[in-house]
This record gives structure tokens, sequence and C-alpha cells, in this order.
């Protein structure tokens, strides 16, 4: 009891429980199978998590204001739609990427105003939108199913910088960048504060109906940006997207210390995207199969925020 | 018998079965109503392809005055309610595409106590009570393509499996058709993991394996998006892809046709759709039919690939359908 | 002055949520229904709408009682799945019947200490339980099937009365409802709980309550597992995969809060009858398949929008 | 006096952490007497009674309840025991009705165990009465004033039927007609022959109502007396450790003629008086007044928290019509140097798991753009810290670890580092100690004297009277009279409200 009152030590609880879990996952992983821990090789499974990691991005932002978004599977099927339809096949890809930035941004913008202007549940708005959209989907598919994405899509996710795959650069340069936000200006205090407390938020002068606002139209933007990446990945259109994104999402930024007005961290969530890259691994390296894997992600994911949730409490 | 109504090439009467729906026991004057409860229209592009089939057959015969489509959604209580609804709307034939073996028991007793005839294809039931019943049969289809990798291998070598949807009874019975043909064989699976059919999580597996250990003789892959996702592992680290089983797709046929590489794409056409509609119209037009039907071609060979191959049209084009040219052109051109 | 209405009125329902909205709502469908589609009012289908809304009526009322106390479950989805799994084992029924029920207890109980005991946030400790039931259910039911005991299937596609058993199964599962949460202490200290931090102060055993209201639920979803199972007549690993989100809606829909301590069962029903409604509706409108996605989206929306709260939030 | 202790606690110790809220305290209460308890803020009077309430246990020591050794493990027990409490921090719960707060955890129960309302609202509205509070017991808790909400809570623990009564700074929020009957309820318990402890910080009360006293100061017993051999200066020493010369501080000297603030025909409602009132430069000015007569409304007016029927404000020559939006009114307000400092500083002040300097710094975020670089304010955040003598580790130290006096200083040092020159104060010294209401009053008073202006309104009108320049009385939503602060008096107050009343 009396140590935990030590400033450092009393720091070290406050480290998010994906950390812990990362860094245990990486442990087991050099004990299971040490060829594995080559840069390569870990870059290669961080690049499938990215379109999850830059999701978690607008994730963690709204969390941080006590709100919350589902419609970010809603607006990959439909940025994949847009690419792979074929619909748009004339225009320039420049125009498209802006086409599907513009639908992430105007999701965003009726989440933000239905959630921050009109008070209705940040819950069942954001669902419903997301189901709008896949509904919207669906329907254009009967018209006109999905089809191939055009190349150029592919070839910039194949790509690599510095010797780093593209994926990877960008997903770290958007966290950087939600990090200088967050910490750095003046929204990122407003964001700090309402998610203190909302009341005391209004008296003190912050907009906080606007901070609302941004914050789930930025959600909104990082969706469909998560949606491109995604859709290169794929390289082709599908009709359906599981809900284990978004799901994942919420659980990743809260296994990253962002709790419902509590946070605004980025690197907590961005380890715990990290943290279910390096499970899948080592899971897949064991030879679990999906019902077990299904249990063993649960138990560990539990554990992780027991183990977090017991420290936090006894100080 | 005299006059076989064809519903579909490669649809035949399940050997050794003579029960037939005598000629004239539904028949009706048009227009009739038709509905028809499919287990998931989005499920993916096959789906969708399937239903799009069967609303396009019902739209061909003059004689269909509507045609109702209910989508399950991958639910199973969805299914029920779904069958339930269409009884209430008392429609004139129901073709059941079941979420599973048994999700549409219950619906199908129903529809029949209230004289309504019933259709079941693309998925298993448990109940025989249905009317006229067309099986593909997800073992044949595993089957067909772990028999390939038994030849292609030589009865000896390491494969990877990877599997579609976990529990989802297509799965369970193309990995059944799996067991089987490996039976008796000297090939060992050395890695399984569930793919779900996508593109992302078969990449995800397909990466997972190949870095833990890159020699492998073949590939068994439940579905076609999975072999795409595989090969383009391969690529992306320059190594030689190995045998590995596809599917009727088109976009897989342009990647098989490209690479040159060994594999076999076992049939399993979306026309089941139009052949459902066409065994309500025969029945309703007062056509004998058998009872059971089964659909179990061989599979695809390159050179039946290359022929079926439209570079005009998108990845995502299923095979072999029975869409209109116009309708294909419509659907999946790239313009 | 829409607003001024939805402002009085919030005032007016501020502890059981402005149900009063989506009644009108439903109300409108119903008429509506009733006059575009001929088979609406057969009692044919109002029976059919009474079995398609029984079992998220169940999952719903106990979603609705962690929600009461600032939770959320997320493992309802799952817990549905086990118990068709587990009744669908070949065996006795006097064994899995009771069997899928201590089970539920078990989740429950475990739902319910690691939020109130060890501290974890509800949606992380549902969402991983969510995993390790989904992993289990798998591994003693990989594919649909087996077989229900007769007793299922006879209480859920019977009849009594001349009626078909799942009017019995709303009517039981609102009463159980009306009495926990309306009706008894228990109800009230939930509310209590839900309301401020301080119910503890009062001497209410604030988190063994909270615990219970996770039991509960858990056994409420298992219930609702239960009528599925008879429904379809066999078990399903997946047939529970949209309850979780169902049931949120539902209760979200009759004007719950998901901040805790504001909700009605009155509103609870009403949110399930409309989902229940929407579907059977859309069905019997013959709208299309592609289309019927996106219409329950927007009406989910608009019935969303018309109930605003005093704060911004889930 | 001689009668055996109802309720001894000997050498009680409590530690949170390294923290020692109480050392080696002992506390007898003898029944049928009222016994105060005084203390700085942080002193540990609530950490006592919460562990005679069974909300926390003690570190050390031993409780006796009529002779019998008892250790209570949750309020529930304590309850159960005869010991009922008013917590400091108002608890009912807002989602709940006044009868269901009123019985909360001891319902009323019917023959099948469902709650048995009928008998719950009847003894509910029973014990309204005998508060002289009209208000139906179905009404949520949610839709009643705070002084309303603090009745209900008293209600609470004087009807238990316990024979302790903890009331633990009841009169918060209650104006002085309220406490009146207050203290009669305490008087009728006490010739029950009940025991009850009283936390006040108010002194007049404390004088008026209880036989003992017992300061405590650092969480020691520093001194236990009768209340009749002591004097309030000497009290405020004991509890200080120092003499407190004056707690009000001068007034100024010289008024700026130029109003800053205008009030223009503003009528709260439809068929209410419209209201004028001006705040001059430099000047102080209180809205008085009995309790719920509008004062809140009207400052909540200007800044749009209260939705007016007509009227308009100036701010510095600067015309606007009321309402002004709910939304946007408090930013706009600020922009033209308005500052509003809420009643209530835990919930609607302050971001207590937030840094100081988040708390101090965050009006100056506000006045820019939501995209521009965020400045770190260290100079301006440590220059309030020092000018007002914030006792806080670091800037960076949680707001909601400093006691209530500090957390009261960093919400004014807001708005002071904001610059701003008027300000709007609700009850500036709630739940304060003495010592720091001392510090308040001379921080406001600096603040008027360079250059500022303040519109305070408060519950205690000796605090109005003693810290402001000019007084405005409120009455049923309307100003009904004016009067210079220097000399006048709560008679006088009332009387002007009265007055008007009658006509
Ligand atoms: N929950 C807690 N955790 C840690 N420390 C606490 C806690 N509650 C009280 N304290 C400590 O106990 C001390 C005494 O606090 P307490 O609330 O009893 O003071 P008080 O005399 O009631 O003050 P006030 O006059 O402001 O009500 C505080 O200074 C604080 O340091
Ligand atoms: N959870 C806590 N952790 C640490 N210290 C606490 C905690 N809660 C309260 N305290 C301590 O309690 C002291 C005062 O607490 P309290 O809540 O009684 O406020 P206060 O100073 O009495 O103000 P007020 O009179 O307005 O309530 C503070 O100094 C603070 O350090
Ligand atoms: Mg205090
Ligand atoms: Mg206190």
């Amino acid at each position: 009891m009396a140590t935990l009152a030590r400033p450092s030590l009393r720091a070290l609880t406050r480290i998010p429980p994906s950390y812990v879990v990362f860094a245990v996952l990486l442990v087991t992983l050099w004990l299971l199978k040490p060829a594995m821990m080559n840069p390569n090789i870990l870059a290669t499974f961080a690049k499938q998590v990215a379109p999850l990691g830059i999701v978690v991005l607008g994730q963690l932002l709204v969390i941080s204001t006590r709100s919350i978004d589902l419609s970010a599977g809603g607006v990959i099927l439909l940025v994949n739609y847009l690419i792979s339809s074929g619909f748009f096949g004339a225009w320039h890809p420049l125009l498209l990427v802006a086409l599907c930035l513009g639908v992430g941004l105007l999701v965003g913008t009726v989440n933000g105003l239905l959630i921050g202007k009109r008070r209705a549940s940040a819950v069942i708005v954001t669902l419903a939108v997301s189901i709008i959209l896949m509904g919207f989907v669906e329907y254009l598919a009967n018209g006109k199913p999905p089809g191939n994405v055009p190349m150029v899509f592919r070839n910039v996710y194949n790509a690599r910088v510095l010797g780093v795959p593209a994926p990877l650069v960008f997903w770290f340069a958007l966290s950087l960048g939600m990090s200088v936000l967050l910490a750095k200006t003046v929204f990122g205090r407003f964001v700090a504060s309402i998610g203190s407390n909302p009341v005391s938020a209004h008296f003190a002068g912050v907009p906080v109906e606007r901070t609302v606002v941004i914050a789930h139209v930025m959600a909104g933007f990082l969706a469909a940006v998560a949606g491109l990446v995604q859709t290169a990945s794929i390289a082709v259109g599908s009709v359906r997207f599981g809900p284990e994104l978004v799901m994942n999402s919420i659980a990743a930024t809260i296994l990253g210390g962002v709790i419902f007005g509590r946070g605004a961290g980025v690197w907590g969530p961005f380890f715990g995207v990290l943290s279910f890259a390096l499970l899948f691994v080592v899971l897949t390296t064991l030879g679990v199969q999906e019902p077990g894997k299904l249990a063993v992600q649960g138990l560990i994911i539990l554990l992780a925020a027991i183990f977090y949730g017991v420290r936090n409490s006894t100080h | 018998t005299a006059q076989e109504v064809n519903l579909m090439n490669g649809v035949t009467a399940r050997p050794g079965d003579d029960q037939m729906v005598a000629a004239d026991t539904f028949k009706k004057a048009g227009p009739w109503k038709i509905g028809m409860s499919h287990f998931g229209v989005n499920a993916n592009t096959w789906t969708v392809q399937m239903a799009h089939e069967a609303e396009s057959a019902a739209k061909k015969n003059s004689n269909v005055g509507q045609f109702i489509l209910l989508d399950a959604n991958l639910s199973q209580s969805k299914q029920v309610a779904d069958i339930e609804d269409l009884i209430a709307q008392k429609v004139d034939a129901i073709i059941v595409t079941p979420v599973t073996p048994t999700s549409a028991d219950a619906g199908i007793a129903k529809a029949v106590a209230a004289g309504i005839p019933v259709i079941v294809h693309t998925g298993l039931t448990e109940t025989d009570k249905y009317t006229v019943d067309i099986q593909g049969g997800g073992k044949h289809f595993g089957k067909v393509m772990g028999d390939f990798l038994v030849q292609k291998l030589g009865g000896k070598g390491n494969i990877w499996v990877l599997r579609g949807y976990p529990a989802h009874p297509e799965d369970i019975n193309r990995y059944a058709g799996l067991v089987e043909a490996l039976k008796g064989t000297d090939i060992k699976i050395i890695a399984e993991d569930a793919g779900k059919w996508q593109y992302d999580t078969g990449k995800q597996v397909c990466e997972a394996f190949y870095l833990n250990n890159p020699e492998v003789d073949g590939i068994w892959s439940s579905g076609a998006d999975m072999s795409r996702a595989c090969m383009d592992v391969f690529t992306q680290y320059g190594a030689k892809i190995p045998p590995i089983t596809g599917e009727g797709n088109n976009g897989f046929f342009g990647q098989w046709i490209e690479s040159g590489i060994d594999s076999i794409a076992p049939e399993y056409g979306p026309e089941q759709g139009a052949a459902g509609v066409r065994a309500a119209v025969a029945l309703l037009e007062g056509k004998p039919l058998h009872k059971r039907y089964v659909y179990e071609p061989a599979g695809w060979d390159i050179e039946k690939a290359k022929a079926a191959y439209r570079s005009d049209l998108s990845a995502n084009t299923w095979f072999p359908s029975s869409l209109s040219e116009e309708e294909l052109k419509s659907f999946y051109g790239n313009n | 002055m829409f607003a001024t209405l939805t402002d009085g009125l919030s005032t007016r329902y501020s502890r059981h949520g402005l149900w009063i909205l989506p009644l009108a709502v439903g109300l409108v469908g119903i008429v509506g229904l009733a006059a575009t589609a001929d088979d609406f009012l057969s009692p044919q289908n109002l029976f059919n709408l009474a079995a398609q809304a029984a079992a998220l009526l169940l999952v719903s009322i106990g979603q609705m009682l962690v929600v009461l106390v600032r939770g959320l479950d997320l493992s309802v989805g799952a817990m549905v799945s086990l118990t068709t799994a587990i009744v669908s084992l070949d065996a006795s029924p006097w064994a899995t019947i009771p069997g899928a029920l201590a089970a539920a207890v078990l989740v429950g109980l475990v739902n319910g200490v690691t939020v109130v005991r060890l501290n974890v946030h509800p949606i992380i400790a549902t969402l991983s339980m969510t995993g390790i039931i989904q992993g289990v259910t798998l591994f003693i039911r990989p594919v649909a099937g087996g077989t229900i005991p007769e007793i299922v299937t006879t209480l859920v596609r019977g009849e009594f009365l001349g009626l078909p058993m799942p009017v019995f199964w709303v009517v039981l599962a609102i009463a159980l409802g009306w009495k926990l949460i309306h009706g008894s202490r228990f109800g009230l200290h939930l509310f209590a709980i839900g309301g401020g931090d301080t119910a503890h102060s009062f001497g209410i055993p604030d988190r063994r309550n909270t615990v219970l209201a996770f039991v509960a639920c858990s056994v409420f979803a298992a219930l609702a597992g239960l009528f599925l199972a008879g429904r379809i007549a066999s078990g399903d690993p997946n047939i529970g995969t949209q309850y979780a989100v169902d049931s949120i809606t539902a209760v979200a829909l009759g004007g719950t809060q998901l901040a805790g301590g504001v909700g009605s069962l009155q509103g609870t029903v009403i949110g399930t009858v409309l989902l229940a409604l929407l579907a059977n509706g859309m069905n019997l409108l013959n709208l299309s398949a592609f289309v019927q996605t996106a219409v329950k989206g927007l009406i989910l929306l608009a019935v969303i929008s018309i109930q605003p709260r005093k704060s911004i939030g889930l | 006096m001689t009668a055996a202790p109802l309720v001894s606690m000997t050498a009680i110790s409590k530690s949170y952490g390294s923290i020692n809220a109480l050392r080696d305290v002992s506390f007898e209460l003898r029944p049928g007497t009222v016994h105060a308890l005084m203390g700085e803020n942080g002193a540990g009077k609530s950490t006592l009674m919460k562990i005679l309430a069974g909300v926390t246990t003690p570190t050390a020591g031993e409780i006796h309840l009529k002779g019998a050794a008892v250790r209570f493990g949750s309020p529930r027990e304590a309850l159960d025991a005869g010991i009922s409490t008013v917590f400091q921090e108002l608890s009912l719960l807002p989602n709940l009705t006044i009868a269901e707060n009123l019985f909360l955890g001891r319902e009323p129960r019917k023959r099948l165990g469902g709650v048995d309302k009928a008998t719950m609202e009847r003894k509910a509205r029973e014990t309204l009465r005998q508060l002289d509070l009209d208000l139906d017991p179905k009404r949520l808790v949610g839709s009643l004033s705070i002084a309303e909400r603090q009745f209900v809570e008293i209600g609470r623990g004087i009807t238990a039927d316990a024979d302790v009564v903890i009331l633990d700074e009841p009169t918060a929020a209650l104006n002085a007609a309220d406490v009146e009957i207050l203290n009669r309820h305490i008087l009728a318990l006490k010739a029950a022959g009940k025991g009850i402890v009283y936390i006040s910080h108010r002194m007049e009360e404390i004088f008026r109502v209880c036989d003992t006293v017992s300061v405590l100061k650092d969480g020691r017993n520093v001194s236990t007396v009768p209340l009749a051999s002591v004097t309030p200066k000497q009290l405020i020493a004991l509890m200080v450790g120092r003499e407190l010369s004056e707690l009000f501080p001068p007034r100024a000297e010289r008024q700026d003629s130029q109003v800053v603030l205008s009030l223009d025909g503003v009528r709260l409602t439809e068929s209410s008086e419209p209201v004028h009132l001006k705040l001059h430069r430099g000047e102080i000015v209180a809205l008085a007044g009995l309790e719920g007569q509008g004062q809140r409304e009207l400052i909540r007016s200007i800044i749009g928290q209260h939705h007016p029927f007509a009227g308009a404000v100036e701010v510095k020559g600067q015309r606007i019509d009321l309402p002004v939006s709910k939304n946007s009114g408090v930013r706009q307000l600020q922009s033209l140097g308005v500052g509003f400092v809420p009643e209530d500083r835990k919930d609607e002040g302050l971001f207590l798991d937030l840094s100081v300097a988040h708390n101090v710094a965050i009006g100056l975020h506000g006045r820019r753009s939501a995209s521009s670089v965020a400045k770190g304010y260290r100079d301006t955040v440590a220059e309030t810290i020092r000018s007002m003598a914030i006792k806080v580790a670091s800037p960076e130290s949680a707001v909601g670890s400093l006691s209530g006096g500090n957390q009261q200083k960093a919400l004014f040092g807001r708005y002071l580092a904001l610059g701003s020159d008027i300000l709007l104060v609700e009850e500036p010294t709630r739940g304060v100690d003495v010592g720091a209401k001392a510090e308040m009053y001379r921080l406001i008073r600096d603040f008027a004297n360079r250059g500022g202006a303040a519109l305070v309104l408060s519950r205690e009108t000796l605090e109005l009277i003693g810290l402001c320049d000019r007084i405005y009385v409120v009455h049923d939503r309307t100003i009904v009279g004016e009067m210079p602060a220097a000399g006048a008096t709560e008679h006088a107050i009332l009387e002007a409200a009265l007055h008007r009343a009658e006509r």
C-alpha cells in the first residue's frame, strides 16, 4: 500500500494494459519461435492490422469525449464498394479517394450532429448509420455487385518506404498526428476537458457540442481512410463486413487505457492493436483452432483487464 | 421417365432413388406468386449472384406474377420467421436455401401442411418433408479438391488447409470430403485454420503459415477468395506457388490462367438459384419431377477455365451462370 | 416547437425514459400495416409476430436489468448460442436444461464479479466473455444440429388453451420482467444504483445487486436460447450472434438510457415489438430484400433521434 | 450532562495511504445533546462521522454504542444499530422520487415482497409536512432545487427513528429561513433524548443550537468544550491555530461611475415584473433575498443557462438581447470579459481528475481556435497559484486532491488568469472553512479594487452584507429593493423582501 504512493510506482500503475499484453506476447513468441522475432516478419503481421489501427484512432477520440462510434464497418464497406464497383471507373484514382474521404466526412458529420446537437444515443445512432450504409451497399450491389479494385491501390499498398511497408508507415504517421493533435492543440485540451466533466467544460467556455461533432467527423474520416487501406489490401470488392473490426476497435481502445471520459492517449490503443496482431500470430503458431482462438483471446483480454482493474482500484 | 425436366446442366436425379412428384399435383393457373427464403443474400458475392440468378429466372417466365425474395441474413431465427411470413402471404410455392440443416425444417413442414410445394437447394436439411430437393453437396466439392491434391502429390506430402466460416455446414461438409479423399494416403495436414472464405482473413492465415514454415507441397482452400489471397502471399515472397485448389470464379480464373499453376476448380454454380425457380415453375405447370436431385459435376481444369474466363467481367463473377449476356454485362461489366 | 415538446416530455418521463414516442411510432406502424398489408391482422400473423419477438424480448429484458445499473452485456448472444448447444447434447433434458441454466448463472457471476469487484469496464468484461463462451460453444457443437428434447419443442411449438405456446412465453417474460423491474425492491434498487454513486450509503448492497443483475441477464438469455432451441429444433453455435446488438437496440429504442438509472419495462417491450414489426412488416409489404436493411437503419435512426437526452453520450 | 454516553469513540485513527486523516481521536456523544464538530476543511470531521456511520472502517480505535463495542461494515449495519446520517455530499438519487429517496433501503413492503408505494408516499407526505415543505412525494428529486434536496436529505436523516443523528454540513445549501426550520427539528430531536452530531462552518448556527463543541485540527482532537464557555473568536482561534484579524476586507473608498454590466427589463417569466440592474466598475453587488426567489435564474439568464421571457443585457456598452444561446452563451459572454463561477464547483466547475494547471488554463484555451497550438501558459498558471496562495504541491497535481477552499480558489483563478473584468459568482464560499472564507473575500475585493466588478449571490446574507458594496433584494423574480451594504442588516433585507410581498 505505502509503496504505491511513491510517484514512480504510481506512474507504473497508469501504464495501459496493452503495453503489458504486448510485452508478454512478444516474449511468448520469442520463446516459442525465435525465428519469427525478425523485424520483417513482425512488420508483415503489423501490416495486417493497419486498417484496425486507423479505425482505433477515431474510436479513441470519440471515446475520450464520452461517445462511441459503431459506424466504421458501414463506412469501410461503402468505401470498398465505391472503389470496386466500377461505377466511377473513368475517374482518376485521386478523385475516387477524395470521394471516399468525402463520404467518411459526411457520415461523421451526420453522426456528430445527431449525437452532439440532437443528443441522441451514440450507440444507436452510429449503429443505425452503419446499418443504413450496409443496406445502401446491398441495394447498390443488387444493381451492380462489387468487382475489381484498380491496380494502383494494390501497388500503393504493397509499396515500401525505406524498407518499411507503406501501410505501416501511414498508420504510424496518422497515429503521430493524432497524438500531436491531442497533446499539443487547443482541440486536445477541449477533448480532455469534456472527457473529465462535460458540464464543467461547458461552464468553462469549452465549445462542447462543436468538439463532439468534430470528434465524430474525424472518426468518420478515419474510418474512410481505414476503408481505403482495407480495400487496397483485399484488392477485390465485398458485400459484407464482419462486426469484429468495430468490436475489436473498442476493445483495443479500452485495452489501451482509454475509457469513456478518461485517457486520450494514442500509444496505449496503438499497442492494443499490435497486441491483437501478435495474439493472432502466437495462436496460429501454436496451431490453436478457431474455438480455442476465440476462447484464449477472450481470456487474455479479460485477464489483462482484470490485472489492470485490480491494480487501479487498490490505490 | 419420358420427358425429364432439365433443371440445370449437371443436375441429375439421385441415383437409386425413384420417388417422384406426380404430374399435376401442384398444377395451377398463373400468374403465380413464388416466394424464396434465401439464407443470406449478402453473405458474399456468390450468394448475391445466386439471388440474381433466381430473380432472373423468375422474370424470364411470364407466368410468374410475383417473386418474393426474403433474406434471412444468416440468421436461423430470421429464416423461421421469413418462411412463416411467406406462408401468411399464401404464396404458391416456396424455395428455401437453409441457413443450417435444421433451420428450415419447421417452416417446411408448415408450408407443406398448408399445401404449398417446397423446393430446397444450396444447403442440406434434416427433414424430408420437402417436395423437391436439389443438393450440390459440399462433401463432393471438398472431395474433388482432395482427390486433385492426392493425385498431384502422388499420395504423399504435407498440405495446408484453409477452411471457411467456423461451424458453417458447408465448411464442415467440404472438410469431410477432404478427409475422405485423404483416407489411406500419406498426405499430412500440417497447418489448418479458418480463413472464413474471406480474402483478408485468408491472407492473414496464409501469411502466418508461410512465415512459420514455407515448406508445403499443396494447399486445400475451401473458397476462391482465400485461394487468391494465398497465391498473393507466395507471389509477394517471390516463392513458387504449390498446387492449390480454386473455384469457379472469374477472378481466380484470371490469376490461374496468368500464372499457369497447378489447380482445379470444383464446380458449384450460382445457377442453382435459377434451378430452384425452374423446379417451382415445373411443379406449378403440373410437370412431374423427381423428389431428389444431385448436383455433383466433375472439377474444371484449366482448359475449361480458359473457355469460360471473361476478361471483360469483374473478379466477382461466378460460373456456371444462366444470366443473360445483357445481365452479365450490366452486373459485372468493367465500365 | 418540436424541441420544446420533446424537452417537456423528457422532464415528464425522466425516470422511465421517453417510451411514449416509440409507442406512437409503433402504433402508426401498426395502423399503416393493417391498412396496406391484408394479412397483417390475421391471427396467424399475430401469432407469428409473438413467436418472432419472444426470444428478443427475453434477452432485452435481461439486458435492461444490466443497463439500469450502468452496465452492458455483450455476451448475451453467445449465451443464447451456448444454451442451444447444451440442450442439443445427446443427454437427458433433466440434465441439460438445469445445466444450461447453471452455465448462465456462472457466466453472469463471472461477468458481474469482473465488473464490480475487479473493476473492469463492462464492455471489455463481456466482450472477452463472448469470445470465451463462443469458443466453448463451438467446441461442444462445432456445427448446427443435434436433437432438442421433446419437452422443449412441445413448450415452444405446441398449443395450450387453443393458443400457440409462444404467446405464453411472451406473457411470462413480461410478467417476470415487470415483477423484477417495477414490482420489487430489487428493481427499485437497480434504479437507485444506476442513478448515482451514492446508493451504497443508503444501505443498499450495490455490488451484490449489480452482480445479480448480470446473473439475471444471463439467465434471461439462457431462457431465450431454450426458446430458440425449441423453435428451430436444433443447437446452433452461431444463432445468438445478432442478439447482443439487437437487445441493446431494443432497450435503447424503448427510451432506456445506456448511462443507467432511466428506463421502463414497457419501453423495452415497445422497442422489441418495434424491431419485430419492422422485420415482419417489411416482409408483408414485399419490400425487396436489397432495401430492407437500409430501411431498418433509417427507421432506427428516426426513432432514436426523436428521443434526445439531457447530456451527450452513450 | 451526567448521562452515560450514547456513543463513545476512543483512539480512532484513519489513514488513506500516506495521509493520516485522523490520529488518535476520541469523541463522546451524550443523549439529549447537540454536539458540534468544527475544524478547517480537511480537518477530519467527515471522516470521523463516516466511520461512525459505517461508510469507512477505522485503521485503529474502538467504537462503543450504548456501552457495547460495535464495528460497522456498511451503512446498513450502522442504520440498523440506530445511527442515521445526513451526508455532506448530497447523496440523493435524482432519478428516484422524493418518497423513494426518503425510504430507500428500508422500504415498506407488501405481502408479496413488492414495495408498498401507497404507504411509502403517505409517510413521505407526513415527513414533508413536518418540514414545512409543500412538495409532492411523487416528484423526482432531480427536478428539485438544491435547497429542497437538502431538506429531503435532512428529512431522511431525522425520520429514521435512530438514536444518533449525524448532520454533516446540512445547511451549506440553505438560507436563513430554512435554517430556522431545521433548528426547530434539531431541538425536537434533542428533546426526544437523541444524540445529534452537527457539523457546520457557520458560527451563528453552532452557537444557536449546539451544547458542546469538539474542534478537530489536522486529524487531531484539539479540544472539547461546552459552547457556553467559549466565544466565537476563541473558537476560530482553536480551529485555525491563530487569531483571525478580520473576516471581511475593507470596502473600497471610491467608486467608478462607469456601468460595466446592466440588466434591462429582464422578465424571467411572462408574468413577472421586469428587472433593471446596474453593476459599476470596481463594485461588488449582491443579489439577496429568500432562497429560490429568482436570484439564480437572473444570473444564469445572462449566460444562457436560463431562458427568460424577455429583456436584454448590456456589457460594457454592447447590448445583447435575451435569451442568449444556451449552447454558446457562456463562450459569448466570456469573450466579453464576463466570467461565471458556478455554485457547484465539483459538478459544474472543476475537472477533478485533471491538473490544477489545466483547470486554470482552460479558460485561456477556450478563447482560441480549436486548431491552434495549445500554449503552455506556465507563467500565468504559476502566477495565479502564487498570487492566490493555492496550496498545491505542483501545478500538475489533480485539482481533486486539493481541499475545498483551495479548489474554490483554483476555480476563481481560472477567470483571473483569463483577465475577466466582470464576475458572476454563485455562492463564493459554499462548504469552505473560515480561514479559506476570509481569503476568498480578500480575493474578490482585490479583484474589484483592480477595476473588476462582481455580481454575487449567496444564501448567507451576512456574507453578502460583509463582502458587498451594494445589495439588490430579489423577491418573486424581480428586484424589490436596493440598499448600500454598509449598514444593511439581515432584518432590513428580509423586511424589504416581505414588505413587497404583502402588497
Ligand atoms: N477517500 C479519501 N481518500 C484519501 N484521503 C481522504 C479521503 N477522504 C478523506 N481523506 C483525507 O482525510 C482528511 C480529512 O477529510 P475530511 O473529509 O474528514 O475533512 P472535513 O473535516 O470533513 O473537511 P470539510 O470541512 O471540508 O468537510 C482530508 O484532508 C484528506 O486528506
Ligand atoms: N479519493 C481521494 N483520494 C485522495 N484524497 C482524497 C480523495 N477524496 C478526498 N480526498 C481528500 O479529501 C480532502 C477533502 O475532501 P472533501 O471531499 O471532504 O473536500 P472538502 O475539502 O471537504 O471540500 P468540501 O467541503 O467542499 O466538501 C482533500 O484534501 C483530498 O485530498
Ligand atoms: Mg469536505
Ligand atoms: Mg466534511
